[in-house]
């Protein structure tokens, strides 16, 4: 296996911070740095896709692109739910399920950098679509728990604009949106905030990260072996699968990539932002954990320049 | 209102949950609120380390100054908050200056 | 001192006039307090919600413990100076270990 | 009318910020964070300012220009005492004038990052000037309170190193004098800080003071119609008198475009903070949200692009 | 365990030495306590600003609601703890909702 | 005497955060975003030196410098200790000890910065150097205190973790670490990060610093005025004595002159928090005045340029 990652600052930097808990270091951001940078990544990311998105009209391609990746993420939140649903109480199989079926930010952001250095364009549209594919496994989640509860009511609306609202989903949207209308010109002012310094603040961003991967990963072993595995190998599975399909649909390299990394991320963000709003039942000691503590590392080690080695394999 | 008995409640909840425990206090009666922001905790639920994006693990505490009676009044709907999304609540006598 | 009654004064001002609040606490007597920074709150003036530059929408909540005579003396001024400037005190014993 | 302001991303960035409000979404930086930045900005400016005042000193023309513009500072202040006088209580009439004769720092760096992208030049006293017009309304305002109770006293030197010592008014007045006395090879290092990251810095610090003013925009229906109007119509008015009177004077372009930024911004920093000090019984309820909420959307959108018409017509 | 009454404990003890406190906080039948981050104060060892790198001089507020009998057997090792670090420890009785 | 260090404006920010403090400014930076911006510099400097540790092998020569600079911070740290032992009670004699015998990385980064402006070069090993200097003095202090009390156990591992592992020790380490094992083109793409905005930051963090050594300095008064003249004077004599060390040991100018302000620097951050958590009966209110109010403000003032002449006079 290529030991590339081994030796990328972006991805050193996080085992940085997980060691940094584990030694029990008091190295630590304070939560009003954490939100100050996760804000401004998503920003200067959602400018670029916007930006980009301008320049490349939608077109039916795309089109193919996003609604087969919706339909990946309901699938993969649907056969979830119904795999834990046997093994734990119906909320926290929900909370997984949206878990893996909804997408990381963070991961996609690790994984633009990891293209943009093998200098491998995609659309500027798959940054609508990590926006846009937060929402859609979540509401199933939620559906799945409330249909249950006949007593309670769905609240669709409600749910939606929460999520569409909070805080991350938020700022990616709107940046996307002002990237797209915003006069190119005075955007280019800008790249030095939103471009030069990003891989920096990045790394930052990714040793914090660590701490609190570190931490979460404290509740592992309350979780049991198999959702362990569980969170092991699902990324990788899910990732291929998306992979496959983006070949299917006729994405390029770099659209079908990112679409593995929709596929491949669990969310930690907007999934707990909107459980602990619509199911404050579910407990986030067990999907963030997973989600945190397992998956995402095994995405960003193992399977950033794993997905990679697939697609050029797939495409050569 | 010089040195009149009140009742303090003091409250630690859950971050995403603000707003429900606001809305209890919306009762008419309660003339105000204190809120200490991004406190941290351990209780039944494990550690709340006030780290990550999403406040999961945030609390907050809030501080209500209020007339006996409506005190009375509000001490329900909290227990039933708490008991759904955890946290803690009790109460003191003090008097207001 | 230990076992020792005293009186407990929680104080919640808005934080321009914390300055104003520390010369009172001046009082010889006055052991030292703790000042919690920037809080939040909701009263008769409307939200505090710690936003801006200015400070002006933010509280601090200061604990004092002190001799029960002492908690007398400085009441009176306390009080004057949230008549004027908003916010509120209240007073309770506590057991000093 | 030019839409030019409506794709600028800086602009957008403000409105995003207040949507964030009206939709609820939890999407907020803390308070430690919009310090940060706006330190940085005002150290930017007042280092840019203080480095070009170094190279042009002060002619009779720039004395011209501040004094002309104190003038009018203090008239402004003169007037909305009187005006609003009769309307409410004195204290609160005080605090409104002061926000109207005072000046407001971000409008200003708005509006020299405008000036910036349509390449027109201004001189670094336009700098200096911002941060001492903060102060003479600041005095009068507090003198109108003053003379009405007798047995108080004014405490002028007090209020003057109060005023001068607020956080904001200091960096910004301490970074001008560094910018020009501090040797200008060294300078060079720190341009990439002060100048290239600036822009993007400035969306993001809009972004959160939109979500402030949204905030203080709930305040609004208090005020009362008539006082609303005046926070539409008082920044045109002020500006367009600044700018003739600029016209007057002899001021260069930029410089008179600067002056009528100074004359139609109103003060949601430095005069609530003294207020607060100085005149505790005036609301900041009543005059940060008339400035904020009002007054400078009103500037930034339609101002900044008209006055620069004006301007433009005047100078031609 | 609705309206039981119960001890409040609340120490502020400087921030390097909080994980002295919570290891005695590892006494069984504590069930839980409230960390208030970063406040500032006044006492005998001069002030502390909470500025600076190194913890130094910020102090945090713990706040524990246990048993009575509890509270009276942690209350030695947090005197010693106090003496030996600087701070403060009161209690008082609360309600628990 | 040169008063090119009083042009220089991270100097002047710096005496800008002193006199805040004297004006009573309410200009202050949240702690957030101290911690933020000092692990900034920490991480930035500690990539710099371990990329170049990794271009320039560790010499017999480096090993010299190492083991001279190791031996000299013991030497400072015994006879402070027996100098302020009859002065003073025996934990506050050993804290000053280790707060002289220690090194202080803000003076170093910002000597760093003066030698480039200089275009002088030095190893990348001396920043590994100050990391592990941080430690031999602080372990000498604590043992100084232990051995007068029997009854105590010195608990050696435990404090060299506990040293190792404070947050801006482990950073720095971490960063070294990773700055000498990453891929080197991927280290290209945060250099805007660590790089560009550097200086701009030192400059914001020196302001910060300068509160902060202002509310220490008011704690001067007590420690009477021997000791003060012993911070005034120490830091001179410490430099210059490892500078002519460095001359013996054949170090370049560049690593000579970076050893003088190793051993002329005291610690106010790495000894203040192993002393709280091994010896929490000495005072900070003692040592950390002496090291930021008064050592810290001589040496960036007068030392910083002072050593550079006796380096090149010494060179030439
Ligand atoms: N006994 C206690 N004393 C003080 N605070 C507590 C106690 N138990 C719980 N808490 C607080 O309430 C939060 C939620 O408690 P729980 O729902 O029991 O996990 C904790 O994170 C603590 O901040
Ligand atoms: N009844 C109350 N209970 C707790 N805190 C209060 C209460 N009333 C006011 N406060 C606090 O005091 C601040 C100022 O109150 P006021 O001057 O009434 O607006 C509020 O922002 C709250 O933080
Ligand atoms: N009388 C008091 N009332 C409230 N807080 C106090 C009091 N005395 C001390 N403190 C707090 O305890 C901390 C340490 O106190 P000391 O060890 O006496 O310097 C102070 O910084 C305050 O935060
Ligand atoms: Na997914
Ligand atoms: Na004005
Ligand atoms: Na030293």
């Amino acid at each position: 296996m290529n030991i590339e990652q081994f030796l990328n600052p972006i991805i050193l930097f996080f085992f940085l911070g997980v060691l940094a808990h584990f030694v029990k270091s008091d190295f630590q951001l304070p939560q009003s740095i954490t939100k100050f940078i996760s804000y401004y990544l998503l920003m200067s990311i959602g400018l670029k896709g916007g930006y980009e998105l301008h320049e490349n009209p939608i077109t039916i391609q795309v089109l193919l692109i996003l609604i087969s990746s919706l339909a990946g993420s309901l699938l993969i939140g649907w056969y979830v739910f119904h795999f834990f649903r046997k093994r734990t109480d119906i909320e926290n199989a929900a909370g997984i399920a949206s878990t893996y079926g909804s997408v990381s930010a963070v991961t996609f952001i690790t994984a633009v950098s990891f293209l943009e250095q093998h200098e491998i364009s995609y659309g500027g549209y798959m940054v609508a679509a990590l926006a846009l594919l937060e929402l859609p496994a979540i509401i199933q989640g939620i559906f799945f728990v409330r249909k249950n509860q006949p007593d309670q009511q769905l609240g669709l609306s409600a749910l939606i604009v929460d999520t569409l609202t909070h805080g991350s989903v938020f700022i990616l949207l709107g940046s996307v949106l002002i990237g797209a209308i915003s006069d190119h010109d005075l955007m280019e002012d800008i790249k030095p905030f939103t471009h030069s310094i990003f891989k920096g603040m990045l790394c930052f961003f990714l040793m914090d990260l660590g701490i609190v991967a570190g931490h979460r990963m404290s509740f592992l072993p309350r979780l049991g072996k198999r959702v362990i595995v569980f969170g092991l190998i699902a990324p990788l599975v899910h990732a291929i699968a998306f992979i496959l399909v983006g070949r299917l649909v006729g994405a390029s390299p770099g659209d079908a990539y990112l679409m593995g990394i929709l596929g491949g991320g669990a969310s930690y963000i907007a999934v707990p932002a909107a459980f602990r709003t619509a199911v404050p039942e579910a407990d986030p000691g067990i999907y963030v954990p997973l989600a945190l503590g397992i998956t995402f590392p095994v995405n960003i080690l193992f399977g950033i320049p794993l997905y990679y080695q697939i697609v050029q394999w797939l495409w050569q | 209102m010089a040195m009149a008995v009140k009742t303090k409640l003091e409250i630690v909840i859950p971050k995403p949950d603000l707003h429900r425990l606001k809305k209890i206090l919306e009762y008419p009666g309660v003339g105000g609120y204190t809120i200490i922001d991004d406190v941290k905790g351990q209780g039944q639920r494990g550690e709340k380390d006030n780290l990550g994006l999403s406040d999961s693990f945030t609390n907050v505490m809030v501080i209500v100054v209020c007339d006996t009676e409506i005190a009375e009044k509000i001490k329900e709907p909290i227990k039933a908050l708490i008991s759904r999304v955890g946290g803690i609540a009790y109460h003191q006598e003090v008097n207001w200056i």
